[in-house]
């Protein structure tokens, strides 16, 4: 960390304190909790490209991956809806385990050529319908169960700290999966593949139902230890005592208390992930990862395998990715499967990377505040532009049609602020060495 | 040491390799030429792991090693150097040669975090291993620089130093010299000849510097258009019609008009 | 004493073509009991917007967080989409005890959804309608229907109360499946649903969204020639776009014989809006109903102002229409108890969401004909 | 006649449509596809510059609306097209030349250019929304269809009906003949080698007397046309509406990198292989099963592999099969 | 006689902060060979690139027939009648063989089918490939692809970047009888060459470079001669 650096992180800190003191702190805060879970994002991709150089597309995919594990966590138990067909669900899910795996150990027995394509066609395509026909009545059943609040088989009902590292774990799982099949594709085409994957993941999340309620949404999904509930505080005496002692307004206290504790819980994690990034990326393992960026062939001739290092790195940082996920839908306390869009959570993230300087850790996580924090006051700023703008403008149609189309100042000004950050440093904020 | 039996290689209807067989002895420093478009790469690249043969095998040791991935090849002792430079571009000259040796401890992920001490130590040891090569290419004032930006004779030295970091078992080396100094050449020429007497590397080396070829090698291997054309010493080879017609040629014929 | 509106809906994403039409509907509310000049004995009242984006849910929050804290709102006229709305509640509204009423989350999740008193909603819950839907069907003779549906979860929701009411009555639903709104194509979409077959083709969607696709692509094929057209699809837009080709369809929206409605497409009208596009009346009625509740509660503070809100909109009481917020506020003054009918005739149940009434319709060369209510 | 019946119905509701939409996103990604191809990298405002275009295209259609002049069975906005596209390929000229051309001269990464175009897509995002609005527009005008259903049922005969729509053919026809042009063009014409050249080796083609500042400057002007292009035939036949041309992005994209990046060919058939698998993976057998099998064994299920709710994902499965088998696209695309 | 055709005089620059060029000196007349020798990162290719305007210099000056060239573009320097074949980089290689020599022709309006089919002489093996991707020839055949392409410019004076650099002998050869016809026929050629002892053997002049300035200038037999040349730069 020089000088230049830390200024940078500086002036980034001045726009949270700006925003705090001129909008509300309350607002600031909350932009900075989300700021961080971006960083954490940003810091998984930046493994994959910065470090590897694996163009990933896919973190929506990832983070509602993160999501739908706190679902399973901590959502209520839904014994109504199990009972209808949990049972038979989980035996559709390992009878479909069952055949992929019977399938591989085929595939792996019998010799190449068209028995092997044969035997495997029917093999898939019988367990396919077999597997439909134990799947589709069971989940069928627990979605009739009180579908406009259920129609799902639950959660376990447990904490929901304890649904971060599940999400990691779920995301890590399906990166094994997509890394085995597309990790061997290059460039934009890995780029577009991920992104299609994701795709694919959010539209399970929407279709199935008993899983997480699909479009219908998850709400009420309760908040991690050792955060409190503002409600709950404004009801404590001890809290209003403090509060009155110290002269703030009750609900406006309760309200920064619970973001600071979710900017801790959250920036605890942020900087042990640096570390472990940190530590890596400095390190024979780093250096090995890099010449693999920089010439496969080389470094696949030099001994190293780079087949198993890209899976490695793919898993790790989608890893991070799903934790984040999963933070994310904590805080939330609602799963929206709608809410995965790839603008917010591919591009924007990929900004913040870029911004911020690829394999630079310290410069994902600068773009991840800076970036974050800009996505989310561009909303007030985008109009208070056009304002500005119109000033000078005698009323009429032309005033009244632009104050309208205000609104979508934001992303025009979102759009600017990011050309003239990438037009002065063309290598990201925090460029890598 | 190496066996090469009945290999072809085909680039759709082309065959690059066509049914070539030979052997490389333990110990020797074997020369490979032929005229361009022999082949000569895309054989070094079939040996290497880096293409699949379309038929024939390959075998090391009496083992066959066909179709095996060259970081697997790498650890069975088998290093090879890219015709056209193949450097890590954003890591410095002394980088690229410090991630060659294998098994580092720091290349594993848990390392890295909890075993400080010890990849520090052996990390020591490596960049002293790298100073050492680098001071015997003459280019240990660009320990430092980043490869992308060094000439391009700089970059096939570097190729080479990367085969000196480890101890190899059989280096092929595809043209280092090429576009390197003569007088440096020659040094590299000892260094390889003390490589193969000190610790008894094998070499396979394309070259088109018939003298380079002179100094260094015993047997020599001609293809041409993906066969073996003659092997032989290097007397044999160099006076071999057939060699001489596809490959030698009688010199400059405007030599003396040119000078006149 | 004065008051600010804060009004947060999705002015970009996948809504923001009919989310100007609400907001200003809004606004026309708000504007008419500023300038009346009785809102608490003289106080003016303002409106600030806010951006949902109606899909992500953290923004959504950042933007009412912002209105709450920073701009110091009185009561929330939003959101719109129910996944954003229920995080604004929880993450925002509750902790700081403001009051919203949504002009368009139908989420029957919503309901339940601990609030503590302080959400509503104007816009009718799914599962009356689907009721309501059923009968209509039934009683035209229709024994088959086909739905296609926007994959969000009023588009889910209604769907399945369409589908449950509607086979309870004994009918036969061919197919029920999702469409995207904003997609490029519905060819595919089409396609099953052509192959299904049925009567009638539900189209539980928005009216110049992928609802708008559906039908043009249905029409074009030939696939069906009668629809149906739920609340989300009642439009003059779409009467314009589509043309001769919607000539005997059908459908609901809701509303009274009362003429709340037609008053409030005179007022809207007037003000350059389109009264017909998507949710207009409700958000006229959550904004005018969120200023006379505060105008009972003689407050701005929200927990004095959600109490009241079910007292000014349910009888009895005076009946008051769109364009006699000035009349209400002086009868809420002398003490008079007021039933606000507005544009949609908002009657509120149980746990402060609209009962529903409706107005059955059938699309007739290019206008609407009102054919009843229910 | 039932077998003419079935046929009809899978004409009608499979390939009618998917050959029009395959037609669209061609369209679409021949623009994404060459500026990948030339300038090296993923441009994200492809769609908004389809918006763009189509926009300016559309004020200058409504203009010679109001003044009465028509172009007879073809849309008016075919003879605004001229116009749309003039302006588009001024805008995006001086897009390059206050952002592109200074990342160019740095030798910026793609990834970095990826970023900026992603900034240009948001800023030309507000600005098509600020000067038309977000609401739909339709400005089609013209005979609507060449044979409506009804028309061919009461010519053939048949039970089931065939539509096909005006824009559906002019869609067609024109891929056909832009992609024949372009491929030309690029391989044939000196310029179109030299833009080549530039893509291949920069600094090569310098040596080489290329005038890399042309090269660019015609690209963004074919980029204008094709998408411009696009857009009017994507919006003649559906509607107008911004969210949804920024929506085209991703299929769009699929197809050009499933048909190879970089290859215009490839764009074509990328653009082919989504819209089908689109329609024909979620396709409901059950109607045309109806009509050949015998009426007792005639299907009560709807005969679907998948729901409709999955076909943005079937696609992308089929995307991403043909990617396992051929790594850069079916046309053997670049890779970067 | 007065100035020589091209001459990139009193050169300095580089790269980047630091310069690699330090007063280096290299000219050509007409219809001569000029060949520059010396040690790996002496500054050969740079000096090229610096005549050639790819790089920036910070002192001395380029001309060309007695025309002060040093602040053109490359392109325009090209337009000037110079060709140049860099060291590394220097065939397009999505490009087919044919489209490679064609780009060399790019500023001509003449027509080239004889160029062309003296270019295939002198590599028939091109002539074999000539369909084929650029990229998916041999070393030895993409350099002579490259030697090729500057060929097909017809400059008035020609700049090679070790042209031999592993081509085989019978071509190298061949190259270099070419590169004396082509000089007769009143074009400049300068090149660097590793091939040292062939290439000075044609030379008229050469220049060794060491550490980016020049160490000896002389006639191509002289330096051979010089026994100091032949041991630290020639090998021997
Ligand atoms: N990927 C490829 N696709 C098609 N043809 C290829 C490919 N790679 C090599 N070739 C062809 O195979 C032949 C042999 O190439 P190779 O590189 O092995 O030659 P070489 O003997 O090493 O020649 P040089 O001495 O010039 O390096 C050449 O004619 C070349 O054009
Ligand atoms: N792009 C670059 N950026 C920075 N330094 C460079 C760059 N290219 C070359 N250099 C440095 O400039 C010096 C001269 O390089 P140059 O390529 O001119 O050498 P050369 O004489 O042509 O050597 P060779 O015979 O190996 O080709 C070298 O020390 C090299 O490290
Ligand atoms: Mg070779
Ligand atoms: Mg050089």
């Amino acid at each position: 960390m020089n000088t230049r650096n830390l200024i940078l992180f500086a002036l980034v800190g001045v726009l949270y304190i700006a925003t705090g003191m001129f909008q509300s702190w309350n607002l600031a805060l909350n932009i900075l909790n989300i700021g961080l879970l971006s960083a954490i994002m940003a810091l998984g991709v930046n493994m994959q490209w910065g470090f590897a150089g694996l163009f990933n597309t896919g973190i929506m995919g990832f983070a509602a991956l993160g999501g739908l594990a706190v679902v399973l966590v901590s959502a209520p138990p839904e014994p109504g809806g199990w009972a209808m067909g949990g049972w038979g669900i989980l035996t559709g899910l390992a009878f479909g385990a069952a055949v992929i795996a019977f399938a591989t150990w085929l595939y792996r027995r019998l010799g190449k050529g068209p028995v092997r394509t044969l035997v495997l066609f029917a093999v898939l395509g019988g367990g396919y319908f077999a597997y439909r026909a134990i799947l589709d009545p069971a989940t069928a059943a627990v979605e009739s169960f009180n579908p406009a609040v259920a129609g799902n088989i639950g959660g376990l009902g447990l904490p929901s700290l304890l649904a971060w590292p599940l999400g990691g774990v779920m995301a890590a799982i399906a990166a094994w999966a997509i890394g085995k099949i597309a990790l061997g594709l290059r460039s934009d085409y890995l780029a577009i593949a991920t992104l299609g994957i994701a795709e694919i993941i959010i539209v399970v999340m929407k279709s199935e139902d008993w899983l997480a309620r699909g479009v219908k949404n998850m709400i009420g999904l309760p908040r991690p230890w050792p955060v409190p509930y503002e409600v709950d505080l404004q009801q404590t005496p001890a809290f209003l005592e403090w509060a009155a002692n110290w002269g703030f307004d009750p609900a406006a206290a309760s309200s920064i208390l619970v973001k600071l504790v979710y900017a801790l819980l959250f920036g605890t994690i942020l900087l042990g992930v640096i570390w472990l990034s940190e530590k890596a990326l400095n390190s024979p393992w780093g250096r090995m990862m890099r010449s693999i960026r920089d010439n496969e062939v080389a470094a696949e001739a030099m001994g190293k395998d780079v087949t198993r290092r890209h899976l490695q790195v793919f898993v790790i940082g989608s890893a991070v990715i799903g934790f984040a996920g999963a933070m994310m839908t904590s805080m939330d306390g609602q799963l929206t499967p709608g809410t995965y869009n790839p603008l917010r959570f591919t591009f924007l993230i990929w900004v913040m990377v870029i911004v911020g300087g690829s394999g630079n850790n310290w410069g994902a996580v600068l773009g991840g505040l800076l970036i974050g924090w800009l996505w989310l006051i561009v909303e007030s700023l985008g109009p208070g532009v056009m304002q500005m703008l119109t000033l000078g403008l005698g009323e009429g149609p032309l005033k009244a049609h632009l104050i309208e189309s205000a609104p979508h100042m934001r992303l025009l000004t979102l759009g600017v602020i990011l050309l003239l950050v990438l037009r002065f440093s063309p290598r990201g904020l925090i460029p890598e060495k | 040491m190496i066996s090469v039996q009945n290999l072809h290689k085909k680039f759709g209807a082309f065959r690059a390799v066509d049914g070539a067989s030979l052997e490389i002895k333990t110990g020797s420093i074997t020369g490979l030429i032929g005229p361009n478009g022999a082949g000569k790469t895309t054989l070094f690249n079939v040996i290497a792991g880096r293409l699949p043969p379309t038929s024939g095998r390959v075998k090391m040791d009496g083992r066959d090693i066909t179709g095996l991935p060259p970081h697997e090849l790498f650890h069975k002792g088998l290093l090879r150097t890219f015709q056209i430079a193949h450097e890590f571009g954003s890591m410095t000259v002394r980088e690229n040669l410090m991630m060659v040796p294998e098994n580092q401890s720091g290349e594993t992920l848990w390392n890295t975090w909890f075993k400080r001490g010890k990849i520090a130590d052996e990390e020591r040891r490596i960049r002293n291993k790298a100073d050492e090569v680098l001071e015997f290419l003459t280019i240990s004032h660009l320990a430092d620089q980043k490869a992308a930006n060094i000439s391009g004779g700089q970059k096939k030295l570097l190729e080479l130093g990367r085969t000196m970091m480890v101890d190899a078992k059989i280096v092929f080396l595809d043209e280092v010299g090429a576009g390197v100094n003569r007088t440096l050449l020659n040094t590299i020429g000892d260094a390889i000849i003390r490589l193969n007497k000190e610790r008894g590397y094998t070499f396979c080396v394309i070259e088109h510097d018939m003298d380079f070829i002179a100094r260094l090698c015993g047997p020599v291997i001609c293809i041409a258009e993906g066969k073996v054309l003659a092997q032989g010493t290097v007397e044999e080879v160099k006076n071999d019609d057939r060699v001489i017609e596809a490959y030698l040629g009688t010199g400059l014929k405007n030599k003396v008009k040119a000078n006149a | 004493e004065d008051a600010k509106i804060g009004i947060i809906l999705g002015f970009t994403g996948p809504l923001e073509s009919i989310t100007p039409g609400m907001a200003g509907s809004a606004e026309l509310a708000i504007k008419e009991v500023s300038d009346s000049g009785k809102f608490m004995g003289g106080g003016t009242v303002t409106a600030v917007r806010a951006d949902s984006t109606c899909v992500d849910a953290t923004a959504a929050a950042a933007a009412a967080e912002r209105l709450i804290t920073a701009e110091g709102v009185n009561a929330i006229m939003g959101a719109d989409c129910s996944g954003v709305t229920g995080s604004i509640l929880q993450n925002v509204a509750r902790p700081n005890g403001m009051g919203m009423i949504s002009p368009s989350a139908t989420s029957p999740g919503l309901s339940t959804a601990e609030d503590d008193g302080l959400f509503f909603r104007t816009a009718p819950s799914d599962a009356r309608q689907g009721d309501v839907i059923a009968d209509i069907l039934t009683e035209r003779g229709v024994k088959s229907i086909a739905i296609s549906y926007t994959n969000n979860d009023y588009g889910k929701g209604l769907s399945d109360s369409i589908a449950a009411a509607f086979t309870a009555k004994g009918g036969t639903i061919t197919a029920n499946t999702a469409h995207e709104d904003g997609k490029a194509d519905y060819s595919a979409e089409v396609a099953t649903l052509a192959s299904a077959g049925g009567e009638v083709l539900v189209v539980a969607g928005y009216v110049d969204q992928g609802g708008k696709g559906v039908i043009q692509a249905a029409l074009d094929t030939g696939a069906f020639s009668t629809f149906y057209l739920p609340d989300g699809m009642f439009g003059a837009s779409l009467i314009e776009a589509i043309g001769a080709g919607l000539n005997g369809t059908y459908g609901t929206v809701p509303g009274t014989d009362s003429d709340g409605a037609a008053k409030f497409a005179a007022l809207a009208t007037a003000a350059g809006l389109d009264p017909t596009s998507s949710y207009t009346g409700e958000s006229y009625d959550a904004a005018a109903l969120m200023l006379l509740a505060m105008e009972a509660a003689k407050s701005t503070n929200s927990k004095d102002w959600t109490a009241k809100v079910m007292d000014v909109a349910n009888a009895p009481g005076e009946q008051i229409f769109p364009g006699e917020l000035a009349k209400a506020l002086e009868l809420i003054a002398a003490g008079t108890d007021i039933d606000y009918v507005g544009a949609t005739a908002v009657e509120m149940i149980g746990n402060g969401e609209s009962g529903g009434s409706f107005r059955e319709y059938t699309i007739i060369d290019g206008a609407v004909a009102t054919d009843g209510f229910r | 006649m039932d077998i003419l019946n079935a046929l009809v119905t899978f004409l009608n509701f499979v390939v009618v449509p998917a050959t029009a939409y395959g037609a669209q996103l061609a369209l679409g990604a021949l623009g994404a596809t060459l500026v990948y191809g030339i300038l090296r990298f993923s441009n994200f405002a492809q769609g908004d510059t389809m918006a763009f275009g189509t926009m300016i295209t559309i004020l200058m259609t409504w203009w010679l609306q109001s003044l009465g002049v028509s172009f007879g069975p073809l849309p008016t906005a075919l003879l605004a097209l001229p116009v749309g596209i003039a302006v588009t390929a001024l805008f995006l000229l001086m897009t390059d030349r206050v952002v592109y051309r200074f990342y160019r001269a740095q030798r910026a990464a793609p990834t970095i250019l990826v970023i900026v175009s992603l900034g240009v897509m948001f800023v030309m995002n507000g600005l098509t929304r600020i000067i038309i609005g977000a609401e739909e527009q339709n400005f089609a005008d013209g005979a609507r269809f060449l044979i409506t259903a009804g028309e061919f049922k009461t010519w053939s005969g048949l039970d089931e009906g065939l539509a096909i729509r005006a824009s559906q053919a002019i869609t067609v026809v024109t891929a056909i003949i832009v992609v024949a042009w372009l491929f030309w063009f690029l391989n044939k014409t000196r310029t179109g080698k030299s833009m080549r050249a530039f893509s291949d080796n920069e600094d090569l083609a310098l040596l080489s007397g290329i005038n890399p500042d042309h090269v660019v400057r015609i690209t963004w002007i074919i980029v204008a046309a094709l998408a411009t292009i696009a857009g009017v035939l994507y919006g003649l036949d559906k509607s107008f509406k911004p969210f949804t041309y920024f929506q085209l992005l991703l299929p769009i994209f699929a197809a050009a990198v499933v048909g190879g990046l970089g290859n215009p060919l490839g764009a074509i058939a990328g653009g082919f292989v989504v819209a089908y698998s689109e329609v024909l993976v979620t396709y409901a057998w059950k109607k045309v099963l109806g009509y050949l099998l015998p009426a007792d064994l005639a299907p009560d299920s709807l005969v679907q592999l998948l729901s409709t709710d999955y076909k943005l994902a079937v696609s992308f499965i089929i995307l991403i099969i043909v990617l396992l088998f051929m790594p850069t696209g079916l046309f053997k695309g670049k890779s970067g | 006689m007065g100035q020589p055709f091209l001459i990139g005089d009193q050169m300095t620059g580089g790269y980047g902060a630091a310069d690699i060029l330090h007063g280096c000196t290299i000219a050509v007349e007409k219809g001569e060979i000029a060949v520059i020798v010396g040690p790996n990162g002496a500054g050969k290719s740079t000096a090229m690139k610096a005549v050639f305007g790819m790089l920036k210099l910070r002192g001395g000056s380029v001309r060309l027939d007695g025309e002060d060239i040093t602040t053109l573009s490359p392109q325009d320097r090209v337009a000037k009648g110079m060709g140049f074949v860099p060291q590394t980089s220097n065939i397009f290689t999505s490009m087919t063989v044919q489209e490679n020599l064609e780009m060399g022709a790019f500023l001509r309006r003449d027509n080239i089918k004889d160029t062309m089919a003296q270019v295939y002489d002198l590599f028939p093996i091109l002539k074999e490939k000539r369909n084929q991707p650029a990229g998916e020839l041999s070393g030895g055949q993409r350099q002579q692809v490259a030697v090729g392409r500057a060929l097909m410019t017809k400059p008035k004076v020609l700049m090679l970047d070790e042209p031999t650099a592993g081509v085989s002998p019978i071509v190298m050869d061949e190259l270099f009888d070419r590169i004396i016809e082509v000089a007769r026929s009143g074009i400049s050629i300068l090149m660097v060459e590793q091939n040292a002892r062939q290439a000075l053997e044609i030379a008229d002049k050469g220049y060794v470079l060491v550490q980016g300035a020049n160490r000896f200038t002389d006639t191509g037999r002289a330096l051979m001669e010089d026994p100091e040349v032949r041991r630290s730069f020639l090998g021997g």
